[in-house]
């Protein structure tokens, strides 16, 4: 009954770690509590974005995973 | 319209590549490219260019059918190095192959702006004071923000 | 600034020669570059480029002074063929490399817009009827102007 | 006491030769009476320039050509 965390970029390193497995269900209200306060404070930042199995949400406040869904936690991006 | 979007973990030569694109689209009128490598400027010693595989190259695909739905081309090319790059190495190769000239560089300088500051990559150099993660210049947003997108 | 203008009477290969531009220009952050070559659509059988030598060449150099004025550059190159091309053939290759990708980009779009339209060259394409004088589309005059040239 | 005259694109088709000799010293005027009634009218085209010496003339009606000079005569251009 675990679903995956996956931190990317600046948050695996406020993680200290790549990825973690937590408890399911995994919900928006849970995440201050599993991740702990920086991590969470991260998250409120606007440009922070959630996906669940590569489906990025439109409103992570709405994130609802389940067991065995990977959730990835996502930094503002910067690529070229 | 040929397509060839890469992920590429290992360092690549855009000259060759560029050169390939263009043998495969002999009867395109015109091919605007880019090229963008490690600026070996400052103290940065390497790039680590980091991506996600449920979101990178499919996101490299869904900017690929954007560009193809907005322009007309015969050929697009889109090469994005992950992993550590040195200095000078090249990061990214975007070509377009088209009939007329605006739409090949259109399409290039608008895939370009999507990679820079909308695409699924993370970046962070390493300076002689450790490592520290890059966000896209305000530039590189007003860029992409020219396409609405 | 490393500047390379040339006007060519025999073939070449774009390739190669972005291939030895990207090679002396190692420090640059970006390459923007476009090759244009002869349509091989319709009846096209051959394609003649004219110059004129006492202002042609003069002014490919005053059009890379313009562009060096406007951006800031690390390098430019504009090859221009001259004489008699066959479809599918190249004429011409810009390339700039560049600190910032913007100034690549728009340093080669308006180049390109000015050989289109504003240089010293006339073409004419010989078809299965003859030969025919090709003048700039509208299209070509609207690039050009989009640069207060 | 010549003055060359170069014919260039489709002004060489018109005059059925790339370049002519003509008698110094020669200015706009003398042009039609010169070159004859169809490439003086091409020459009345905006588009049409004439250069003296590979300088442009800015105004080509203020064409004033000595011996020795080599006059253009430039149709629209396109290149690329």
């Amino acid at each position: 009954m675990a679903v995956t965390v996956v931190f990317i970029g600046k948050l695996a390193d406020l993680a200290g770690q790549g990825e973690r497995e937590v408890t399911a269900p995994l919900e928006w209200a849970d995440l201050a509590g599993v991740l702990g306060e920086d991590l969470a404070s991260a998250l409120d930042n606007d440009r922070t974005k959630i996906a669940v199995n590569g489906a990025v949400l439109a409103d992570k406040r709405s994130l609802r995973a389940q067991d065995g869904d990977e959730v990835a936690l996502l930094p503002p991006v910067s690529g070229g | 319209m040929a397509r060839d979007v890469q992920l590429l973990e290992k360092g690549f030569s855009p000259g060759k590549a560029l050169g390939l694109f263009a043998k495969a689209h002999p009867l395109s009128g015109g091919i605007a490219s880019f090229v963008g490598k490690v600026r070996p400027d400052g103290d940065v010693k390497v790039l680590e260019l980091v991506s996600y595989e449920h979101l990178t190259l499919p996101g490299m695909e869904t900017l690929a059918n954007m560009v193809e739905g907005r322009w007309p081309l015969d050929g697009l090319l889109i090469h994005h190095r992950t992993g550590y790059l040195r200095p000078g190495a090249a990061i990214v190769l975007v070509a377009a192959a088209a009939r007329h000239r605006r739409d090949a560089f259109e399409a290039v300088d608008f895939a370009m702006d999507h990679l820079k500051s909308r695409s699924w990559f993370w970046k962070r150099e390493k300076r002689s004071d450790g490592w520290h993660w890059i966000e896209p210049r305000e530039q590189d947003h007003e860029d992409a923000s020219r396409w609405d997108i």
